[in-house]
């Protein structure tokens, strides 16, 4: 139970791009085709799983015996940078389908704040491992509902006549906008 | 004969246009105008003829000098817009925050897509969701029916679902129902809530006339109303003492409002049957959420602008029966 | 395509430059030895120094042209102060990050390039973080999350990759400025219209009693603004060109 | 304190020099193939991996670089022009320098010259008019004047008339993209090289039909007469059911077909007046 | 000046020699600061519980006992003039808040009464819930000179005596939740004593 | 019982049968014809007169030039004028033979006579052939050539023929009035036609807005055990085949498929009826009934036209052209084509000349769509036009051709009913062409 309630307000109570700010220029950037946005979120969920699990080993099993507290950005953003390269040339060897899928995305995950973000953030609500997982499985999910809803829209505008100035990025920022305003209907369920 | 004129076929049109459905819809609106106004008087009158003023308004103004467009202002979208946004505001909200609703609703929620038909979010939800995020304090107190003459110095309270709300954290539900207005007086309309919410016959007797003009189809109000019900009719026949049983529910708060005129807006809704099965059922699971786990004590008007984001992925892959696709040979 | 030029603005001789064509031309001409040596009179030109500087600004700003770096901007803007900080935090990791990597620019080799300047920004951020913490404990509670993540900035790598890592000190400090600065200005206009119609105060200088539209300190409001704060721009940008 | 220094720089050496060692010997095993010029290309791109390009990532974008055809569409905003420029000069797709040409509207059918017999009402596009009927004036050659050139063009440059009713180019904007040459159904719009003053001579109509029926809808119309074919002293004239055609690469300006063609339907754009004017054709051969 | 070439030496050691100066470089800075942040951050502490009980002259932050409660922690601060308690800071918390975790400081007199409250963290919504901060609203004054044991930490909607904040029922009664519980681990662990 | 039709799509636009119950009156020639060498589906026939040849009525002027292609005939006495491109309906100049007429000579081994032949026994080889010789094509509109439906392809069979006497469109009354007139020859033509494609069974369908043609083909076909007349609810489109046959048997022809895949064969009435008088009275299909009509016409008919008479003369003989005429339409409002000239001739497929007033002549002003999704509850065959649409006016031919757009039979319903009056059905029909290239093309390579 409390699992899912861990899951529950990562994806809807405070889903991580529309309430926390993390991983907004992918979610700006990847999100004018539906097919990319779920390959994006595969990766995403890929890499934030298995960052978090490693970021949380090297904190509670590293840092903190030394006390070294202070050095959790730079040992975490050097963990995440080398996982998702070692990730990218071992799916690229064994997998091309899978990669050509979600392989193509890695790159662009080490600059995204919501996996930094989201180890970070594992690791400041006092998590176990176990937890950590699962909110980071359950900030993955609600990175990729809000980025494949939000790349359904932006398809769909491609057809419409929006005005010019709004076109592209302006217009995709008041949607995020709206859909914040609807996902605010969730506060409060956990 | 001057000229010939050529034009591809069909060379004839259906009587149908986009003012006449739209003209439909307001009158169909007519009769919860007028419940309405018998419940809240005159505070009914001025907010919903400041909510269209403005909302028609800032359509012309916005075409015309920011879009620099042929104005459509008077095609009734604006007015349709309008109304709800009144219809979903307490009788007493001031002319200023009636205004700002009419501006987020028709300038963001509107005109920033295009215009009618480029919208993706309900217009008129995401001005009065605006004004319920921007000022809760004055979006949460309700007017008491039947103070005619008053406006802004009307007595207020809660709702029965805020009502509700509160008390089941510490009460059972039988401790709470004498709080709270007899089913029939819901039907009737005689209870606190927001100005257009509270008559269920006037907003039946309204979606009977879009049936029969055939300006909407069934299956949205009633896959919505029917979701509702069942899930709260499940919930209490798991726990009567804490979970309100699915009449309540279903004459209480915006649900028909919504149901009925807001979830139905053609623009924001799926284009398929069973995209719109899916659609209501999304919207009815949402509400009930809301309503019951939720902070909020009403979730229709979340609910829908939260199904309205999924409605280009629905549109995206439910497509209509294909003539010949399933079957072959008989 | 006389040979001065071609030098310069090709990678002939395995050095690039950032340099016009058209400037390039005005220079021909000029008596200098080496292709570094055009490249040191290029970089200290100074009008050119003042470009380099000012597009950070509006033309190429990293929020309102490049759309990066949108989480802070987002995250942090409920009020123009806090907007100003992170502003600067960050460029102050711009610029200091952008003088070591221009500086070691020539020790790393390719295969390590990316790992080597990700711990070259995320000591300057680590050091921002404790200093902060230390010195003005508000701000950083305030700013929270945000600190860190300027490690992922996409602008602080992107500036390192794309300006320092191919030119000279001097000028990396400049394009980390003007870079900075810029991201600074975006956040504090985004931070200052939130402030304003959101709490009905500047700086923290209140001038409407009671509360503003609410909606503009939560997460729809930033999204909102931010959305027509470009379109602004974007016109600002078209009378400025 | 200073153990506190030690073991900061014991941990993060060890964890960057473990990073390396590892990363180094995992790319030594699952070392894969491929064109080379990616890796190459990648490196010339700023390596933000923003997404701002719209792909997945800089590795991606060079990827789709060095496959593509054509930068159309294909930009890196961080890098800006420059990136792009030596992109390109990687893969050896620097511009090839060509002539400079500009887009020239081949007809004339003005209101004054055609008359119109029928009201066309369809959907607002010249392809979909072309494909329903001969249009408007009855000449099956002719402009239809719905701007589907007009919409294609990206740098403004083409322009309805409101009173010919024909589209007009622009030629300092025209980029000769090509656009509107694809985009018009007709093939009216060519793309002729661009003279001095913007100078240029040319039959400003495709009809083949022959020429009685051609000048009966519309009475500057090419008629196939071949007088401006003789007229021609530097065989830049051809003639092709029914019409005739300047080539552009050949024609000298001389102006001497000029004046020859019974219709006027040869245009002279961008020249001093003349000494003698040539006499009104026109306006005799619409009565 | 040439490049590095991409060797396998090269490589590890230009690492090695970036990481090693960095890290020297984190870790002095550190030790520089870390000072300071331990006395920024016991500063805010000290400020909190100041402004809860009265004037004291010994060094509450130093005189700390804990209670594990609710999955987290309580932390009793005495204040003492002489040696004579004058009043304890309990450092509060509570998960109802409207969204998420709110940490308070209450300062009791030794009979329980309460002395006044400070809000240390919360994350409730700026112009609502954030009316519990003393500098937004009067809504905390009305606690003060209190006894629960008396007056019931509750919202008047639940049949309490606290007024709620305006349109903020949930941070109100998350409010009540915290003092209550500061209240009960207070008598708890005097009852212990 | 209720009536039956298909179940999915259509609409029901004012019928507005003026010409119902008129008697078909049987038009002189005129005094010049100008006969098209391609009014059928498929290869243009070949010339074979030259100019100034005297033809008689009913002579072979032009002859079949591929396998799907037909013959064509004089349909009057007279001098060839000239070969040469003349203005057809669209306005384009395409190749025809101009006739003056003199006299009205016909060919040898025609019989003119109204007798009713019933008996036959001709081998269904034979019937094939007879109809291919008579130039006989689909008259339902389509002018596919009859004599190649008539010919199963291999590893597929036909079960029912169907007979439509559907006439969905508005305004039009010439099958109608065929079945009222010639009823009895009708009957003879179903068995033919059955015998030449070797099927058992026949169903005529027909809209109940013809209860007299209903009434009268069933008394006819008493006796014949295989013949059902089927009585339908007015809805249009039934009259596409693809519907006719979901209306009558449930059956549903595959997309991209056609009717023989599953077991059926449809053909016209007027079409079946040219059959009888092609097997029976050796005439070639030299004219047709067609129904001239509109609001402001002072006396709206049906003709029986020679192939090649000019438009204008029907209208002149209608009473002439009525002042406020702003439109004139070959075929039925909802899929014919405005004509840009009232001197084309009359071909094959025509079946109707309409005269629009010019108040209704104009197109309404294009609205944006509201997504009201009226269109889709409109298509007949399920698709998404709104959605065709806008692919279409982004060139997105591809995507186009993923939504089925090849299967949209243009029937317009759905830019009928469309309240923003958007052109849906003209960008359908541009973005069909254009994935057919786009297919072609892919062939190609
Ligand atoms: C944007 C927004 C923020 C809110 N924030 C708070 C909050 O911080 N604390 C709170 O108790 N309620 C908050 N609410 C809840 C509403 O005010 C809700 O109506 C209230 O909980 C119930 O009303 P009542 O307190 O008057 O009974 C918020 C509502 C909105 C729309
Ligand atoms: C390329 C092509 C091949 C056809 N082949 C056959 C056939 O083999 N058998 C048949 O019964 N009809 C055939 N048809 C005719 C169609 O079934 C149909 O009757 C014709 O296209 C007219 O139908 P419509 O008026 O509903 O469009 C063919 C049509 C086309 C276009
Ligand atoms: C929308 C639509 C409507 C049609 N309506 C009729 C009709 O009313 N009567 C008819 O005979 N054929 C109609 N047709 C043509 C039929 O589909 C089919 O081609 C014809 O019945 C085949 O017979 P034929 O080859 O003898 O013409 C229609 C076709 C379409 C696409
Ligand atoms: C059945 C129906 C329901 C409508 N409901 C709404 C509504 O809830 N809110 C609104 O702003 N406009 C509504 N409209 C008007 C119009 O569709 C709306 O303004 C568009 O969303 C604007 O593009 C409705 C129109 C119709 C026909
Ligand atoms: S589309 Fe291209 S070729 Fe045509 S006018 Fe515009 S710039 Fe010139
Ligand atoms: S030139 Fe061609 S595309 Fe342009 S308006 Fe004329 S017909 Fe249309
Ligand atoms: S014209 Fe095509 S798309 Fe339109 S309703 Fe008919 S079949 Fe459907
Ligand atoms: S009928 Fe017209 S307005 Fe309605 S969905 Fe279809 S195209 Fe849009
Ligand atoms: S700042 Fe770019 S993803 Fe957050």
């Amino acid at each position: 139970m409390e699992y899912i309630l861990i899951i529950i307000a990562a994806v809807f109570v405070s889903n991580i791009v529309l309430n926390q700010f993390l991983g907004i220029c992918p979610f700006i950037g990847v999100s004018s085709k539906v097919s990319t946005a779920f390959g994006m979120t595969g990766a995403v969920t890929f890499v934030m799983v298995i960052a978090t699990l490693v970021t949380y080993i090297i904190f509670q099993y590293v840092l903190v015996p030394f006390q070294l507290e202070y050095m959790r950005t730079i040992t975490f953003i050097l963990v995440i940078a080398s996982l998702v390269q070692l990730v990218e040339i071992i799916l690229k060897k064994i997998s091309p389908p899978l990669y050509q899928a979600l392989g193509i995305f890695l790159p662009l995950i080490t600059t995204n704040c919501a996996v930094l973000g989201v180890a970070v953030l594992a690791v400041q609500k006092d998590f176990n491992m176990l937890e950590s997982v699962v909110f980071a499985a359950g900030n993955a999910l609600g990175f990729g509902l809000a980025l494949i809803t939000f790349s359904g829209i932006r398809e769909y505008l491609e057809l419409k006549s929006v005005p010019k100035r709004m076109k592209g990025v302006p217009i995709a920022f008041i949607v995020a906008g709206l859909m914040a305003l609807a996902f605010m209907g969730f506060a409060g369920m956990v | 004969m001057d000229k010939l004129v050529v034009s591809p076929s069909p060379h004839i049109h259906s009587e149908a246009s986009v003012p006449r459905l739209m003209y439909g819809v307001i009158i169909s609106l007519l009769p919860a105008l007028a419940v309405s106004i018998f419940y809240f008087g005159i505070g009914m009158i001025i907010i919903t003829s400041v909510s269209i003023i403005s909302c028609i308004l800032f359509e012309y103004l916005i075409q015309k000098f920011i879009l620099k467009v042929r104005p459509t202002h008077l095609d009734g979208s604006a007015f349709i817009t309008g109304l709800l946004l009144a219809f979903c505001l307490p009788a007493n909200t001031p002319i200023w925050m009636v205004m700002i609703g009419a501006l987020a609703a028709i300038g963001i929620g509107k005109m920033t897509f295009g215009g009618l038909g480029n919208n993706i979010f309900n217009p008129a939800l995401v001005g009065r969701v605006f004004l319920f995020v921007s000022f809760p304090v004055a979006m949460t107190s309700w007017p008491e029916p039947g103070q005619w003459m008053k406006y802004a110095d009307a007595v207020t309270g809660a709702t029965p679902l805020a009502i509700m709300k509160e008390g089941v954290a510490s009460r059972t539900v039988s401790e709470i129902m004498p709080e709270i207005p007899g089913y029939l007086q819901l039907f009737l309309g005689n209870m606190k809530g927001s100005s257009g919410e509270i008559a269920a016959f006037a907003l039946l007797i309204g979606m009977l006339y879009m049936l029969y003009r055939k300006i909407i189809t069934w299956h949205i109000p009633v896959s919505i109303i029917g979701t509702v019900f069942l899930f709260t009719g499940i919930l209490w026949l798991i726990n009567p003492d804490k979970f309100a049983d699915p009449l309540f529910h279903i004459l209480s708060g915006g649900l028909m409002l919504g149901a009925i005129y807001m979830a139905t807006d053609y623009v924001t809704s799926p284009m398929t049957v069973r995209g719109m099965w899916i659609y209501g059922v999304g919207i009815g699971v949402i509400t009930v959420l809301i309503r019951i786990f939720g902070a909020y004590p009403e979730g229709v008007q979340f609910a829908i602008l939260i199904l309205n984001a999924f409605v280009p992925l629905i549109n995206k892959y439910v497509k209509p029966k294909r003539f010949g696709k399933e079957v072959k040979n008989g | 395509m006389s040979n001065l030029s071609r030098m310069a603005s090709g990678t002939r001789f395995g050095i690039r430059c950032r340099v016009q064509p058209s400037s390039v031309k005005a220079l021909e001409g000029k008596r200098c030895r080496e292709i570094l040596q055009i490249k040191w009179c290029l970089q200290t030109n100074t009008m050119n120094q003042w470009k380099n500087f000012s597009k950070g600004l509006l033309k190429e700003n990293a929020v309102f042209a490049l759309f990066l770096g949108l989480c802070p901007t987002l995250g942090v803007t409920t009020s123009a102060i806090n907007g100003l900080g992170m502003g600067l935090a960050t460029t102050f990791v711009l610029v200091m990050s952008n003088l070591v990597v221009s500086l070691v620019k020539n020790f790393i080799p390719d295969k390590v390039r990316i790992p080597s300047f990700i711990v070259i920004i995320a000591t300057f951020v680590t050091i921002v973080e404790m200093v902060m913490k230390a010195y003005v404990p508000v701000l950083f509670d305030a700013l929270g999350l945000f600190i860190p993540l300027i490690v992922v900035n996409c602008i602080v790598l992107g500036r390192a990759e794309a300006f320092a890592s191919k030119n000279g000190v001097w000028s990396s400090i400049v394009d980390g400025a003007g870079m900075g600065l810029g991201f600074g200005l975006a956040l504090t206009v985004l931070g200052s219209v939130r402030e304003i119609l959101g709490s009905g105060s500047i700086f923290g200088f209140k001038f409407i009693a009671g509360d503003g539209m609410l909606v503009f300190v939560l997460a729809p409001g930033a999204f909102i603004a931010l959305g027509y704060l470009i379109v602004l721009a974007n016109m600002l940008k078209e009378k400025t060109s | 304190m200073n153990q506190i220094i030690i073991y900061t720089v014991i941990s993060l050496v060890a964890i960057g020099a473990g990073a390396a060692v590892i990363l180094y010997f995992v790319a030594k095993l699952f070392r894969t193939e491929e064109d080379p010029r990616i890796e190459v290309v990648e490196k010339a791109l700023p390596g933000a991996n923003c997404g701002g390009c719209g792909y997945p990532g800089c590795r991606n974008f060079a990827e789709v670089l060095v496959r593509s055809e054509s930068f159309d569409g294909l930009f890196c905003p961080v890098g800006g022009n420059e990136t792009m420029a030596a992109v390109a000069s990687i893969l050896g797709r620097e511009a090839i320098e060509q002539e400079p040409r500009v887009a020239v509207v081949r007809c004339n059918g003005t209101p004054e010259f055609r008359s119109l017999k029928t009201h066309y009402e369809g959907a607002p596009t010249c392809a979909i008019a072309h494909s329903l009927y001969a249009g408007e004036g009855g000449c099956p050659y002719g402009c239809l004047g719905l701007g589907d050139c007009v919409a294609v063009c990206k740098f403004d440059a083409i322009q309805m008339n409101p009173v010919t009713g024909l589209p007009e180019v622009m030629d300092d904007k025209c980029t000769a993209c090509g656009a509107c040459v694809d985009a018009c159904p007709r093939g009216i719009i060519e793309l002729r090289k661009k003279n001095k003053k913007d100078r240029k001579i040319y039959v400003s109509c495709i009809n083949e039909e022959k020429g009685a029926t051609a000048k009966k809808n519309c009475a500057v119309a090419c008629i196939g007469c071949s007088l401006c074919f003789k007229a021609c002293p530097y065989e830049a004239i051809t003639m092709n059911n029914n019409l005739a055609f300047i080539d552009s690469d050949k024609c000298k300006l001389c102006r001497k077909c000029v004046p020859v063609c019974p219709t006027n339907a040869i245009l002279e754009i961008g020249f001093p007046p003349r000494k003698t004017e040539p006499v009104e054709k026109v306006a005799d051969s619409s009565q | 000046m040439a490049k590095k070439k991409s060797t396998f030496l090269n490589m590890v050691l230009t690492l090695l020699v970036i990481t090693l100066v960095a890290s020297a470089l984190l870790g002095s800075i550190y030790s520089v600061t870390s000072e300071p942040i331990r006395m920024a951050e016991l500063a805010q502490k000290n400020e909190a519980i100041q402004t809860v009980v009265p004037p004291f002259d010994n060094v509450p932050s130093e005189e700390v006992s804990k209670l594990a409660l609710d999955g987290d922690t309580l932390y009793f601060y005495t204040a003492r003039i002489g040696d004579s308690i004058i009043g304890t800071a309990v450092e509060t918390f509570t998960n109802e808040g409207f969204s998420g975790e709110i940490k308070l400081m209450v300062g009791f007199r030794p009979d329980g009464t309460i002395i006044d409250i400070a809000v240390l963290s919360h994350a409730e919504t700026p112009g609502l819930g954030d009316k519990m901060e003393k500098s937004k609203s009067a809504f905390s004054v009305q606690f003060q000179d209190k006894n629960p044991e008396s007056f019931r930490l509750a919202v008047k909607k639940d049949r309490g005596d606290v007024d709620a904040i305006t349109a903020s029922t949930i941070s109100s009664r998350a409010y009540c939740d915290a003092v209550q519980r500061a209240y009960d681990g207070y008598m708890k662990v005097k009852k212990e004593k | 019982m209720r009536l039956k039709t298909f179940s999915q799509g259509g609409v029901h636009p004012r019928e507005l049968k003026l010409s119902a119950g008129k008697k078909i009156e049987i038009l002189p020639p005129p005094e010049t014809v100008i006969i098209p060498v391609s009014q059928h589906l498929g290869a243009p026939s070949k010339v074979l007169v030259e100019k100034m040849a005297d033809v008689k009525t009913g002579q072979l002027i032009a002859k079949s030039d591929g396998f799907i292609s037909t013959n064509i005939h004089a349909s009057v006495s007279g001098k060839v004028l000239k070969i040469d491109d003349f203005t057809d309906t669209s306005g384009y100049r395409r190749k025809g033979i101009q006739i003056k007429v003199s006299g009205d000579e016909w060919e040898e081994g025609i019989d003119r006579s109204d007798d009713l032949v019933k008996e036959f026994s001709f081998t269904s080889e034979e019937i094939r052939n007879k109809i291919l010789e008579a130039g006989i094509v689909g008259l339902g509109g389509a002018t596919f050539p009859s004599h190649v439906k008539l010919m199963v392809p291999k590893g597929k069979s036909a079960e029912y023929m169907i007979i439509n006497g559907v006439e969905c469109e508005p305004y039009l009354t010439a099958d109608h009035a065929l079945m009222m007139e010639r009823g009895e020859q009708l009957v003879v033509g179903i068995k033919i036609m059955m015998k030449g494609l070797g099927v058992e069974k026949a169903i005529l369908g027909i809209e109940a807005n013809k209860p007299d043609a209903i009434q009268k083909m069933k008394s006819l076909t008493e006796q014949e055990k295989n013949i059902h007349v089927r009585g339908l609810k007015v809805r249009y489109p039934q009259g596409g085949e693809k519907q006719l046959i979901q209306a009558l048997l449930n059956r549903r022809v595959p997309g991209g498929g056609l009717p023989i895949d599953v077991g059926v064969v449809v053909f016209n009435v007027g079409t079946v009826y040219a059959a009888y008088e092609a097997v029976q009275k050796n005439k070639p299909l030299i004219e047709r009934v067609v129904t001239v009509t509109g609001k402001s016409l002072r006396e709206p008919s049906n003709f029986l036209v020679r192939i090649g008479t000019p438009v204008s003369y029907l209208i002149e003989k209608c009473g002439g052209l009525p002042a406020d005429t702003g439109k004139v339409i070959s075929g039925g409002p909802m899929m014919g084509k405005a004509l840009t000239s009232l001197e084309v001739p009359i071909v094959k497929g025509s079946s109707g000349i309409l005269l629009m007033q010019e108040s209704e002549s104009h197109r309404k002003e294009i609205l944006p769509c509201i997504r009201c999704s009226k269109c889709i509850s409109a298509c007949p065959m399920g698709l998404e036009p709104y959605l065709l649409m806008a692919l279409g006016k982004n060139a997105l031919f591809e995507r186009m051709e993923e939504e089925k757009v090849l299967d949209c039979i243009e029937c317009g319903s759905c830019s009928y009913v469309c309240p923003s009056a958007r052109p849906l059905l003209d960008y359908i029909r541009f973005g069909k062409a254009e994935v057919n290239k786009l297919i072609r093309s892919r062939k190609a390579i």
